[in-house]
């Protein structure tokens, strides 16, 4: 039925399960819609956020995409910049999720707000002293990079692709995409760090606050930092749930076992920058201002010190380990436990530097103040979920997003159709010309 | 025209890249900025002409002077007066909420006669005209069938020419019932007449004083005029004055005071007559003040020693003894009573006792003392000439029983109605009119005031506001508030000096209410015969200015008029022995082994104001969170029954059960349970109804053997977990 | 944003980070103008489309 | 972070409040409501989206009966200076419409360029910063009161104390009418400090040493503005916020519960804030 737009020399599954696929996930997302709605039309009195908790949830969703969405700028950079030429079997896919997990950014951001049709003031009266301004500025930009990377990839669509103008753009934009991706890793560098700074800048809020380098606090760096570590492991992790669901290798090995081999070398070190951050907050940051890691991590029902540890050892440590060694890397299961435990990790990071943070009481009177998601929040969190899926879903079924794919998984039946057809399209399945 | 992919792709791309550079997303950009910025629902308060306007705020007994700013002929914020004697730019919490009163939803905005059934609420709006029709004709019905007397009235006060004109009314039409709502100012005119042998009331010269000694008086809760008791307390604090505050549970007084001595709850009177025992025993008595009192010391040397004080009372001896010290060698040492804001009579014994401490340091009707002085006396109309049927309606017995008998003591027993009614008086009620009052919320034993609310046939409510007995009511005759309106307002409320208060219309009437004192004078005229000769004014203004005669000018150029030069009723305080028990509370101690008592805060209006929605706004969220109200326990009283903080519980005491949320305080000694008054309201709004529970369907009324006035301190109680 | 909005101020951290937002700005725009520019020339001058390469 | 030209020497207005005197009676709170216009809603007593820019936290002494002791302390916003206007919420926010104002030092609100991020709330660690999380709604008819002198907030956006702004803009009016400079003392007073019934709040300049607030304070400008006056303390002075509402005890234990000390240290002798 749509075989004219589904790229050549790959399968594709029948229409009917496609659509059945697309309804289910379809309805999560007009749920979140429904939720996204109420919320901007009644206000965020439909959220269980208060005066203690104005970051809730989806800020955690937020940055914690973000840091996942990190695997675009990351792999960009070894692809362009630093000429890691394997990896352009992967960037596709890589850009892809980054579309998503910044476009579904943007998206929270819109409905956390609680002015949403005042939001360009960021912009406009912006203050370049705070960090979300930053955020806000290389946010969009770099969405627009991701942008610029993601539409090559849908004009090398099979139909779209037999519009000259459409190839020639396609062709230009990959000729000097080593520009766009070097200014996305610039944006990226500081949104991302940004995005950490937001916490790290509040001194009123001895549990977030840390010591820096001129205007930007370590946790700046360490953000970026992160982003950079964790985010392959997103974009690998994401290429493993494909495949699985696929019921296809998708990504050569030795591809897939570069980018983990350079994740788990940057989480490792990340995480050493991690423990001495820690370390040097917990015994001079924090005490200084008072307060000691009791203060933080005691007298509540839910914070303890079991996220401190399942945030630095089980998501930092041990994926690390098990990512540097080329042993535990090469064995599918470990390496996909270390991929799962860098993504917890990271997503446990990003929701300490958000919510307990928000959670941990500063006036020596005050108590913890602990919150749970409205339906309303949770199904707006889950809104971005159902997109990337149905994002991914389209994107996979009709644009060349696996260049392997073809390759590992050729078609049996009509064989010298389909090598044809191979040969014929290879060039529409080169991704990238740098 | 044919459109092929190409074209239309173009003009797609070409539309929006001209609609992106042409000013429209920008200019509607900044339109939805203007618009978001100012939402048309959100209101624009209209400026004008600002003024400032003074008057007297009624809301309470205090009578603090108020200036109320105006912007365009609307009301806008109620300010402390500056220079006024008895607040002095000060306001308090509820003076503050002044204005939700006058605008809010819970006014009653017409006159209306009840079409449904009693408490359904269906009301019909009618004239003024048919209203006072209604009224006359059923009251002129009960008269003329000789029944004058089952027609009673309730007060809120009896101060100033509004309640006077009631009490005539009553007078001239032939009932006895005129009665006021109890207070502790029940107690303490009972108290000055007992041992000084005179009438007055008593005031307290607190800013030359230099111990206090208070017996649970809420100093900083509400008690006395609040605005100047806040201000007494911090000049107490800059002077260094010593407060000793004697109550079972921490409240802001007793946490604002140099010192707390927690006390068994209701022996508060056992303390104060154990101390003087103390005082005489160690001859630290200056006898001037005193007279007759040998027998009567005998009496406390033989019956409170120090030991047995300190048994009843749960006081250290040691303390009892430095108390006593501390009071009778201080220069100008003053003892209060009335607990929290004084809102029960409270028992002749305790008032008596506390007033004789004061006797015995001789610091009476001095400086920094207790001062016994007269009522301000400006009502002097002439007598009512009673007809015949007026006079035989008088002839006959009070049904509270106030004035006779074992009564002899007491001028009001409201407390006592609704047992009268409900068959134990000695005449049925036909009629009852309500003014200033709000009986069915505020006594105690809510459930047999209701039940004795139904039993009468026709109710007359002048309540400005939909408030509980108002629901009841078969008539409503809504009175202006207090900032629509002329009023006198003679405060008492332990000021040393006699201070009348003129309040003044701030604002014109906001909906069809009529003043009170208007609704009588034109009653008693549409009676006629005797009852409209007692009323000669043409209408309540020139009765007030009548009335006020030479004070009038004064009070309209100042809005005050004081009287400080005032001669006490006497010098000397007769003490003589009585056998009087101390009042206990009701129940049994086997079945309910807690006491219940409750509180007072200044932040809950407890009486016939319902708390604002600015103040229930500051009520804090370990008294009331959602609808659910809250109980105070030690973390003691809390383990021995397995609850924890905010767990849900249920009160019960003899007189009723309650579904409560638990708070843990250590403020409060174990064994005992605290409720806030002023919650649990059925009626006014949805900002009031509904919240916490009124602690007065928990506890009733325990009549005070010298006196039958409601000296119940607390109830005993048992607590389960829910 | 712009240097004729009320708070701007002519100090390190406005040029800075304008500065900075503004050079990438300026890479996006121009790298994208650059993009379509040639490639409508390419189109006019028949290259691209129908696999023909 | 503008900084205003000004002729005259910079205020810096700020609040004393005397902790032994409060009585917690809530009458600041209330005036603060009727004079700024805060919304109220049917139910709140969830005081986690209860607008309340002055409000009265209950402190404890922890210990148990008949030791226990409480005491009330009201806080408005604690107009932070920070380090050179540098306060917590003021840095933060991403559309400058939060403002420290070198005229005067107080920290405003911009209602209509708030566009309600919040993140100027996470900022704040005294709790002084609210959101409108529904529209305001008045009963029918009790619109009435409200005053045109401060607009009524929308839904969406944060708001705060503004130390009544409004009256400091009338009284400078006022001053400028009658050709005077500054505004005196008695002409710019917060309606808390108005109305408390126990005189427990003192506002002024804590730049003019003829102000009352100044001689309570005794500001220490060589250090970080701690007050000289050893009853004094300021709620998270270590945090370097500071503060321009300072609180007054005789109290040790109220003192102490003002900032968060380790175990070891002893109140008031603790290192300087660290900016």
């Amino acid at each position: 039925m749509d075989t004219a737009l589904i790229p050549k020399g790959v399968k594709r599954c029948p229409m009917w399960q496609f659509l059945l696929g697309l309804g289910i996930v379809g309805a999560v997302l007009l749920w979140g819609v429904y939720a996204m709605l109420l919320c901007w039309f009644k206000g965020l009195n439909q959220t269980n956020m208060n005066d203690y908790y104005g970051f809730a949830l989806w800020i955690w969703a937020d940055l914690a995409v973000i840091a996942l969405g990190g695997g675009a700028f990351f792999s960009g950079l070894l692809r362009y910049i630093i000429g890691k030429d394997e990896l352009k079997h992967i960037i596709n896919y890589a850009v892809l999720i980054g579309f998503i997990c910044y476009s579904s950014a943007l998206l929270i951001l819109a409905i956390d707000i609680g002015q949403p049709l005042r939001g360009w003031f960021i912009f406009w009266h912006a203050n370049v002293h705070s960090m979300l301004t930053e955020v806000a500025f290389c946010l969009s930009c770099y969405f627009a990079v991701l942008t610029i990377e993601y539409i090559p990839l849908i004009l090398e669509n099979r139909q779209l692709d037999k519009v000259p103008f459409f190839h020639n753009l396609s062709h230009n934009m990959h000729e000097i995409m080593a520009v766009f991706a070097a200014t996305g890793a610039f944006l990226s560098f500081f949104h991302q760090g940004s995005l950490g700074g937001v916490a790290g800048v509040l001194f009123g809020r001895p549990f977030a606050f840390r010591e820096g380098l001129l205007i930007w606090p370590w946790t700046f760096f360490l953000f970026t930092w992160s982003a950079a570590a964790y985010g392959p492991c997103f974009t690998l992790l994401i290429t493993w749930i494909t495949e699985k669901v696929t019921r296809k290798k998708l990504v050569k090995d030795n591809v897939i076992e570069l980018l983990a081999k350079i994740s788990g070398w940057m989480i490792f070190t990340y995480t050493i920058a991690k423990i001495c951050d820690t370390t040097r907050w917990a015994n001079i940051t924090a005490p200084g201002l008072g307060q000691n890691l009791a203060d933080f991590y005691t007298g509540n029902a839910f914070y303890g010190y079991w996220i401190l540890f399942a945030e630095i050892v089980l998501g930092g440590v041990v994926p690390a380990i098990i990512l540097i060694s080329a042993g535990l890397r090469k064995h599918p299961t470990w390496r996909v436990v270390a991929f799962f435990l860098g993504v917890m990790g990271v997503s446990l990071n990003r929701w300490v530097m958000v919510l307990q943070v928000m959670a941990v009481p500063i006036l020596p009177f005050d108590t913890w103040a602990l919150y749970y998601p409205s339906w309303q929040e949770v199904a707006t969190t889950l809104l971005p979920v159902a997109y990337g899926i149905i994002l991914i879903m389209i994107s996979y079924r009709y644009l060349p997003i696996f260049p392997q794919e073809a390759e590992l998984n050729p078609i049996e039946e009509e064989t010298s159709t389909a090598v044809e057809a191979h040969t014929k399209s290879a060039p529409d399945l080169e991704p990238a010309k740098a | 025209m044919k459109v092929d992919r190409r074209s239309f792709l173009s003009f797609v791309i070409g539309g929006a890249a001209g609609t992106a550079l042409s000013p429209l997303p920008w200019k509607l950009m900044d339109d939805s900025s203007i618009w978001s910025q100012m939402w048309p629902w959100t209101p624009v308060p209209p400026d004008g002409e600002v003024v400032y306007e003074d008057s007297t705020c009624t809301l309470c007994p205090g009578g603090c002077g108020i200036s109320v700013r105006k912007v365009d002929h609307r009301a806008v914020k109620i300010e402390g007066k500056k220079g006024h004697p008895v607040n002095d730019g000060g306001i308090c919490i509820l003076g503050l909420s002044g204005l939700q009163l006058l605008y809010g939803p819970t006014r009653i905005k017409s006159p209306m006669k009840r079409i449904g059934e009693r408490g359904q609420g269906k009301w019909q709006k009618i004239s003024w005209d048919e209203a006072m029709a209604i009224l006359t004709e059923k009251l002129s019905d009960i008269r003329n069938k000789g029944e004058a007397h089952t027609v009673a009235a309730i007060a809120g006060t009896e101060g100033g020419t509004v309640p006077a004109l009631l009490q005539r009314f009553m007078t001239a039409y032939g009932s006895p019932n005129f009665i006021r709502t109890p207070s502790h100012q029940d107690a303490d005119e009972l108290a000055v007449k007992t041992l000084f042998g005179a009438s007055g009331r008593t005031g307290f010269d607190l800013e030359n004083a230099d111990y206090i000694l208070s017996f649970g008086s809420g100093i900083v809760d509400g008690w006395g005029s609040p605005v100047r008791m806040f201000r007494a307390s911090s000049l107490w604090k800059e002077k260094n004055v010593t407060v000793v505050q004697v109550e079972p549970r921490l409240s802001n007084s007793a946490a604002k005071a140099t010192r707390w001595i927690p006390v068994n709850p209701g022996t508060e009177a056992d303390l104060a007559l154990g101390i003087a025992a103390v005082m005489i025993a160690q001859n630290m008595v200056d006898p001037g003040a005193v007279a007759g009192a040998g027998g009567w010391e005998n009496q406390l040397l033989a019956n409170y020693g120090t030991k047995k004080v300190s048994q009843v009372t749960g006081v250290d001896a040691g303390v009892i003894l430095e108390l006593a010290k501390g009071f009778a060698k201080a220069n100008r040492p003053l003892a209060l009573c009335g607990r929290g804001k004084g809102l029960v009579a409270e028992s002749l014994r305790e008032t008596a006792a506390v007033y004789a401490l004061n006797a015995l340091t001789g610091n009476i009707n001095q400086e920094g003392g207790m001062w016994a002085i007269p009522e301000a006396d400006y009502i002097r109309w002439p007598d009512v000439a009673s007809d015949e049927l007026a006079s035989a309606g008088l002839a006959q017995p009070r049904l509270d029983g106030a004035g006779t008998g074992r009564y002899a003591g007491a001028r009001h027993l409201l407390n006592r109605l609704a047992d009268a009614v409900n068959g134990g008086g000695p005449y049925p009620l036909q009629a009852l009119l309500v003014a200033g009052a709000n009986p069915c919320y505020d006594l105690p034993d809510t459930r047999s005031v209701r039940m004795a609310l139904e039993r009468i046939p026709f109710i007359v409510s002048f309540s400005s506001f939909n408030d509980e007995t108002a629901a009841m009511a078969d008539l409503l005759l809504p009175d202006h508030v207090y900032l629509e309106r002329y009023g006198d307002v003679p405060v008492g409320a332990g000021l040393a000096q006699q201070v009348i208060g003129l309040s003044k219309p701030v604002v014109s009437p906001q909906f069809n209410t009529r003043h009170l004192g208007e609704t009588l004078i034109v009653a008693a005229r549409t009676m006629g015969g005797a009852t409209a000769d007692a009323f000669p004014w043409d209408n309540y203004e020139t009765c007030l200015e009548e009335t006020l005669a030479e004070k009038w000018d004064a009070l309209i150029e100042e809005g005050i008029w004081v009287e400080a030069d005032i001669a006490p009723v006497a010098d000397t305080v007769r003490l003589a022995v009585t056998d009087a028990p101390a009042v206990q509370a009701e129940g049994d101690v086997n079945s309910f082994p807690l006491l219940l008592i409750p509180y007072d805060s200044i932040r809950l209006s407890s009486g016939y104001i319902g708390d604002p929605p600015f103040m229930i706004k500051t009520v804090s969220g370990t008294v009331v969170k959602g609808k659910d109200g809250f109980i105070e326990i030690n973390p003691q009283t809390a383990s021995a029954t397995g609850l924890s903080e905010g767990s849900v519980a249920t009160l019960t005491t003899p007189r009723g059960e309650a579904r409560v949320r638990v708070h843990l305080f250590e403020g409060i000694q174990p064994g005992v349970v605290a409720m806030a008054r002023g919650l649990g309201h059925t009626a006014y709004d949805g900002y009031l109804a509904g919240k916490g529970v009124n602690v007065n369907e928990l506890i009733g009324p325990v009549e005070d053997p010298s006196s039958g006035h409601d000296a119940a301190w607390g109830i005993r109680a048992k607590l389960a977990k829910a | 944003m712009f240097p004729f909005s009320f708070e701007w101020l002519w100090d390190a951290g406005h040029i800075v980070f304008h500065g900075g937002l503004w050079y990438a700005l300026n890479i996006i725009g121009i790298g994208m103008t650059y993009c379509i520019i040639k490639a409508v020339i390419d189109t006019s001058k028949g290259k691209g489309g129908h696999g023909h390469h | 972070m503008k900084h205003e030209q000004n002729h005259t020497t910079p205020m810096r207005y700020g609040m004393a409040i005397d902790l032994d005197k409060c009585t917690g009676c809530g009458a600041c709170m209330t005036a603060c409501m009727a004079e700024n216009n805060v919304p109220f809603k049917e139910d709140e007593s969830d005081k986690l989206v209860s607008i309340t820019w002055m409000r009265i936290f209950e402190l404890n002494n922890g210990k148990a009966f008949p030791d226990t002791d409480i005491c009330y302390l009201p806080r408005p916003c604690q107009h932070c200076e920070g380090h050179g206007g540098h306060s917590p919420c003021v840095s933060v926010c991403p559309a400058t419409a939060t403002d420290y104002s070198q005229e005067t030092g107080i920290v405003s609100q911009i209602y209509t360029r708030c566009f309600g991020c919040r993140y100027c709330m996470g900022a704040c660690p005294y709790h002084a910063r609210y959101f409108n999380w529904w529209d305001p709604v008045w009963p029918d008819g009790m619109e009435k009161y409200l005053s045109p002198n401060v607009s009524v907030r929308m839904r969406g956006v944060v708001e705060k104390c503004s130390f009544c702004f409004h009256r400091y803009q009338l009284a400078k009016n006022q001053v400028y009418l009658d050709g005077e400079r500054k505004v005196p003392e008695a002409d710019y007073q917060t309606a808390c400090t108005q109305a408390c019934p126990a005189g427990a709040i003192v506002f002024g300049d804590l730049n003019n040493p003829e102000h009352q607030v100044h001689q309570i304070v005794k500001p220490d400008s060589e250090n970080g503005n701690k007050s000289r006056n050893p009853r004094a303390f300021r709620l998270l002075e270590r945090l370097g916020t500071n503060t321009k509402v300072y609180y007054l005890s005789n109290r040790e234990w109220v003192r102490r519960a003002g900032d968060n000390y380790l175990a070891h240290e002893k109140t008031g002798q603790v290192s300087k804030p660290h900016h």
